[in-house]
C-alpha cells in the first residue's frame, strides 16, 4: 500500500508541492499525468525518499516518511523498482551488470541473478544487447535497460516516470503491455506521464496533478 | 550480500580506473619512498651526531704531586659526578709514549736527556650521551673545576667545536622532525585526496546505486578494498625502489650506510594504513 | 573570443571546483614547501662540509737540522704542490709556545732546565677545498712524503677521522640528491595528475562545449589559467609557510642558519612554473 | 545545403549505417523518421562531424567530411543548431549561461549575448528559470533549456533529435510552431523522431531511416 497524504514540498529554490494526496492500493495500476513542471517526476522522489515532505506523510507499505531511519532506506527501495526520466544507467558497466546489480545488491545467487537478468532484457528486446555499455545504445535501448532494471527483481511497486518517452509507438505498445503483464502478477504500478492520448483510452485509474496539486 | 561481488566490485574499480589507479599507487608510493628516506636520514643522523660527539671529552691535567691515593679518590669523585660515563687515567709514563709516538721517536733521547718526565698524567673523562653538548660540557667542566686542587686551568676541550657542531646539529634535527610531519601529514592528505576524486568522479553512479537499494556498506567496501590494495602496492613499490636505491648506492660509495630490512616491512605495512586511513576520511566525508 | 570571458572561465572555475582547487593549491605548496626544504637542506649541508673539512690539515715535522734556506725552499717546493691551498710555517720557538699555551705554563721551566729545545719545527699544510678529502689528503700526503729530506712518519694528519667523514658526507649528497629529483618530479606528478582529475571530472562538460563550438584555445586557456593561479597560490602559501618556520626555529635556536631571502621569490616563480607545466602536461594528454 | 552521399558507418561493436542518402536544401524542413535504434542519432552526429563515415561522405555548406581538417570543426558546428536527444546541458553553469555559451565562443558582445539569451529563453517559454541550475529542472524543462540553446544563434541548420520526447502534448504543439517560425526565417531543419503521429499530418518532406538504411 502506497499512500501520499496532504503533502507539501519546496525546493530551496521556492518551486515544489502544494497539496498531494494520492493512494495506490496494492496491485492497483495508477496514472499520474499533468503538463511539464506540474511535479510528477518531485512527486516519486518523494516516494522512493530522496525527498522529504514539510508537511503531510509519506506511507511506502511499513514504512513511513515521519519516522524512517536513513539505514531503512535501502530497504525501501529495494521494494520499488524504478524508471527514471533520465534513465540513470550505471554508465561504468555495460547493460547486463546495470540490470544484474539491484538484483546483486540483495546479495542473490548467481544463478539466479543470470537468470532473471536475462529474462527481464530479453521481455524488453535487449538480450542481442547484454553487453554494450550504456553509451553506445540508442535512446530508446538505453530507456528499455532502465525499464528492464527496474522490473527484474519483480517489485511491489513499480515507479514509471515517463517511460516511453524515448520510444516508437509500436516499441511503446509492447512497453506498455509488459507494466501490465507485470501488474496482472500483483506488483502495483504508478506511472507518470504527459502522453495524454495513452491515458485517454485507458480504463485505469487516473490521477492529475498541476502545479504541484493534485486534482480530483 | 555477497562478499565475492564486493571484492569483484573492489578489484574491477581498481582495473576499471586503471589510469588514476596508477596514480593513487604513485602516490603512496612517493609518500613512502620520502617517509623511508626520511626514516634512513633520521636514523643515520643519530648515528653521525653520535659519532661526531663521541669525539667530545675532557682532559683534566693532574699536578706532579698527587698521590696515588689522591688519584684514586679523584678518580672515584670524578666517576661519580653527574655526565660522566667514565674516565681513563693517563700517567706520565703513557703521556710520555703518546708524545713520542705523535712525533714518531725521532727526539727519543730528549726526555732521558731532560733526566726526568716534564709531562703532567692527566684524566681523559668521557661523557654520558646526553651530556655531549655544548652546555652538558659545560656542566661537567663546571663540576670537575669546582674539585678541590684541580684548576680551571688544568681542564681542556675543544669549546668552539662543540658550539658550532651544536647549531648544525640542532639545525639538522629541526629540519629532519619538520620535514617528517610534512611528508606525513601530506602523504595522508594526497592519499585521501585521491580517493575524494575518485568518489567525485564516481559520484553519479554512487548517486544511482544508491537509489536502487545498496546500502552504504555496500558502496564503501570496494572503496576500502580499493584503498588499500592501492595502499599496498605502494607500500611495496617504494620498498623495492628503496631497496634497489641503496643497493646500487652501496655498490657507488663503498662502506655506505646499511639499513636495517625491517624498514621495508614497515613501508608496505605502512602502505596498507595510508590506503586505509585515505579511503576512510575521504569515504566519511563524502559518501 | 573575448578575453574577459576565458579570464571569467578560469577564476569561474576555480571558484566552482573550491575544494579541488584548494586541493591542487595545497599539493603545489606542500611540493614547495619540501623543494624549499631541500634547497635550505642543500644550501647548508654544503656549509656545514665545508666548516667540518676546514679542519683537515697535514703537518710536517722538519729536521732540526734544516737551515733557513732550505726551508724557503721546501715552502716554495709546497705551495706549488697539486692540492695545497697555503702552508704555516711553525718554528722551535712557536711550538713551544703552543705546547706551554696546551699545559697552561704550569711547566715553565721544564725546557729552561732542559737547556734547549726539543720541539720540532713543522709546516702546517691547509687544502685547497677540493683536496679537503681523504683520497685528496692522500695526494698531498703522498707528495709531501717524496719530498726529499722529508719522511713518511714526519707526515700527521687525522686520516681515520677524515674517512669516517667522508662516509657521511657522501651519505648525505647522495641522499640529499635523490630526495630532491623525488620531490621535484613527485611535485610534476602531482599537480598534473590534479589538473588531468579535474579535465576528467569535467570531462561531460568539455565534450559538450566542443559539440557546440567551442575551439580547444577556448576550452584550454581556463584550464591554464586555473593551473597558473593554483600554482601561484601555492608558491606564495609555500614562502609564507616556511618563513614563518624558520622566523619560529629562529626564535627557538638561537643562531639558527638564515636563509637568503631570494628562495621565496624563487619559491612563488616555481609555482607558477609547476601550475603551468602541470597544467600543460595534462592539457596536452587529455585534452 | 546539407547532403549526405551513399554514406557506410560502423560503430567498433558492429552496429552502425548501412547506406544513407538524404538532402537537406536551404531553407528546408525535412523529418528523419524510423523506430528506435534505426540510426537517426548517428546521422546527425555524423552530419556535425563526431563521427566519419567509413564509405560515401557528408557535405555540409562548405565543409565536406572527406577533407574538413580538425581546427574547422568547430567553427561548422557554429552554423549549426543541435538539440541533444539526451539534451547535454552544461551541468555547471545556470540556465541562462548554458544557452549563452554558444554565443560566447563566438565572442559575441555581451549586449548582443544578453538580448538574444533572453528573447531564446522567452521563446520556450522558461525566461523565469534564467538562474536556475540544470539539475533544478523538470525533465520538459530541461529540454526546452537544450532547444533555447540551439536556437539562439539563429543557426544555419537545426539538427533536432527528438525534441518534443519529454514534453506534453500542448508544449510540444508550441515548440514545433516555434521551430516551423525558425524555418520561415530561412533556417534549415532536419528533426529526427518517432512520433509518426506528427509526422502524419504534416506537408513536409519525410525521409524514413530503418536498420541504418534511408528509404524512398
Ligand atoms: N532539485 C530541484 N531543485 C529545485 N527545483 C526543482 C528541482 N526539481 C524540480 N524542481 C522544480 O519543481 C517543479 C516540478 O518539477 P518536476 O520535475 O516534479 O516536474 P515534472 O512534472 O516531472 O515535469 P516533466 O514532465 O517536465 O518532467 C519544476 O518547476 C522544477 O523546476
Ligand atoms: N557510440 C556507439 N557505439 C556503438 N554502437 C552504437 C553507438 N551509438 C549507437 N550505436 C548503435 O547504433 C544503432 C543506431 O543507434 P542510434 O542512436 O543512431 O539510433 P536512433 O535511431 O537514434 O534510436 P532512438 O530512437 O532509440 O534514439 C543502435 O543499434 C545502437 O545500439
Ligand atoms: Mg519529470
Ligand atoms: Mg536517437
Amino acid at each position: 500500500m502506497l499512500k501520499l497524504h496532504n503533502l507539501k514540498m519546496r525546493y530551496p529554490n521556492g518551486d515544489g508541492l502544494d497539496g498531494v494526496n494520492l493512494e495506490v492500493r496494492n496491485g492497483e495500476f495508477v496514472y499520474l499525468v499533468g503538463p511539464t513542471g506540474a511535479g510528477k517526476t518531485s512527486v516519486l522522489k518523494l516516494i522512493y525518499m530522496e525527498e522529504f515532505p514539510d508537511e503531510g506523510y509519506v506511507l511506502v507499505d511499513e514504512y513511513s516518511s515521519q519516522d524512517i531511519r536513513d539505514k531503512e532506506i535501502p530497504y525501501l527501495r529495494r521494494k520499488l523498482g524504478i524508471i527514471f526520466q533520465d534513465f540513470k544507467l550505471l554508465e561504468d558497466r555495460d547493460v547486463f551488470e546495470n540490470v544484474a546489480f539491484v538484483l546483486r545488491v540483495t546479495g542473490a545467487r548467481s544463478r539466479d541473478i543470470k537468470k532473471k537478468t536475462l529474462r527481464a532484457l530479453g521481455e524488453v528486446g535487449l538480450s542481442h544487447k547484454s553487453r554494450k555499455m550504456p553509451e553506445e545504445l540508442s535512446g530508446g535501448e538505453q530507456q528499455r535497460v532502465a525499464i528492464a532494471r527496474a522490473i527484474v527483481n519483480e517489485p511491489f511497486i513499480l515507479l514509471a516516470d515517463e517511460p516511453t518517452g524515448n520510444l516508437d509507438p509500436k516499441t511503446a505498445v509492447e512497453i506498455l503491455s509488459l507494466l501490465d503483464k507485470l501488474n496482472a502478477r500483483g506488483t502495483a504500478v504508478l506511472m507518470a506521464t504527459h502522453n495524454y492520448e495513452l491515458v485517454n483510452n485507458t480504463s485505469k485509474r487516473i490521477v492529475s496533478i498541476k502545479n504541484g496539486r493534485t486534482l480530483n | 550480500m555477497s562478499l565475492f561481488f564486493v571484492l569483484r566490485e573492489g578489484f574491477g574499480g581498481l582495473r576499471h580506473s586503471r589510469f588514476s589507479g596508477f596514480v593513487a599507487t604513485a602516490t603512496v608510493a612517493i609518500s613512502l619512498i620520502l617517509i623511508g628516506i626520511f626514516l634512513i636520514i633520521t636514523v643515520n643522523l643519530g648515528k653521525f651526531v653520535q659519532f661526531l660527539r663521541s669525539r667530545v671529552e675532557l682532559e683534566v691535567f693532574l699536578d706532579d704531586s698527587f698521590d696515588e691515593i689522591k688519584i684514586q679518590d679523584l678518580t672515584d669523585e670524578i666517576k661519580r659526578m653527574e655526565g660522566v660515563a667514565n674516565l681513563t687515567f693517563i700517567s706520565k709514563e703513557m703521556a710520555i709514549r703518546e708524545f713520542q709516538n705523535l712525533f714518531k721517536d725521532k727526539q727519543e733521547d730528549y726526555f732521558e736527556t731532560l733526566g726526568y718526565n716534564p709531562l703532567p698524567a692527566s684524566f681523559r673523562v668521557k661523557l654520558q650521551d646526553n651530556y655531549r653538548t655544548a652546555s652538558g660540557a659545560e656542566v661537567v667542566f663546571k663540576s670537575l673545576s669546582s674539585l678541590e686542587d684541580i684548576r680551571e686551568e688544568d681542564i681542556v676541550y675543544t669549546r668552539e667545536y662543540l658550539v658550532i657542531l651544536e647549531k648544525y646539529i640542532k639545525f639538522a634535527i629541526a629540519i629532519d622532525f619538520i620535514v617528517g610531519i610534512i611528508v606525513c601529514l601530506s602523504a595522508l592528505l594526497l592519499v585521501s585526496n585521491n580517493i575524494r576524486l575518485i568518489i567525485l568522479s564516481k559520484n553519479k553512479i554512487i548517486e544511482t546505486m544508491k537509489l536502487v537499494g545498496a546500502t552504504n556498506f555496500f558502496i564503501r567496501t570496494p572503496l576500502f578494498i580499493q584503498g588499500i590494495v592501492q595502499g599496498f602496492l605502494g607500500g611495496i613499490i617504494s620498498a623495492l625502489f628503496l631497496y634497489t636505491l641503496l643497493k646500487l648506492a652501496a655498490i657507488e660509495i663503498p662502506g655506505f650506510i646499511s639499513v636495517d630490512w625491517r624498514i621495508y616491512l614497515l613501508l608496505a605495512n605502512l602502505g596498507i594504513l595510508l590506503g586505509f586511513a585515505g579511503s576512510f576520511a575521504a569515504v566519511r566525508r563524502y559518501l
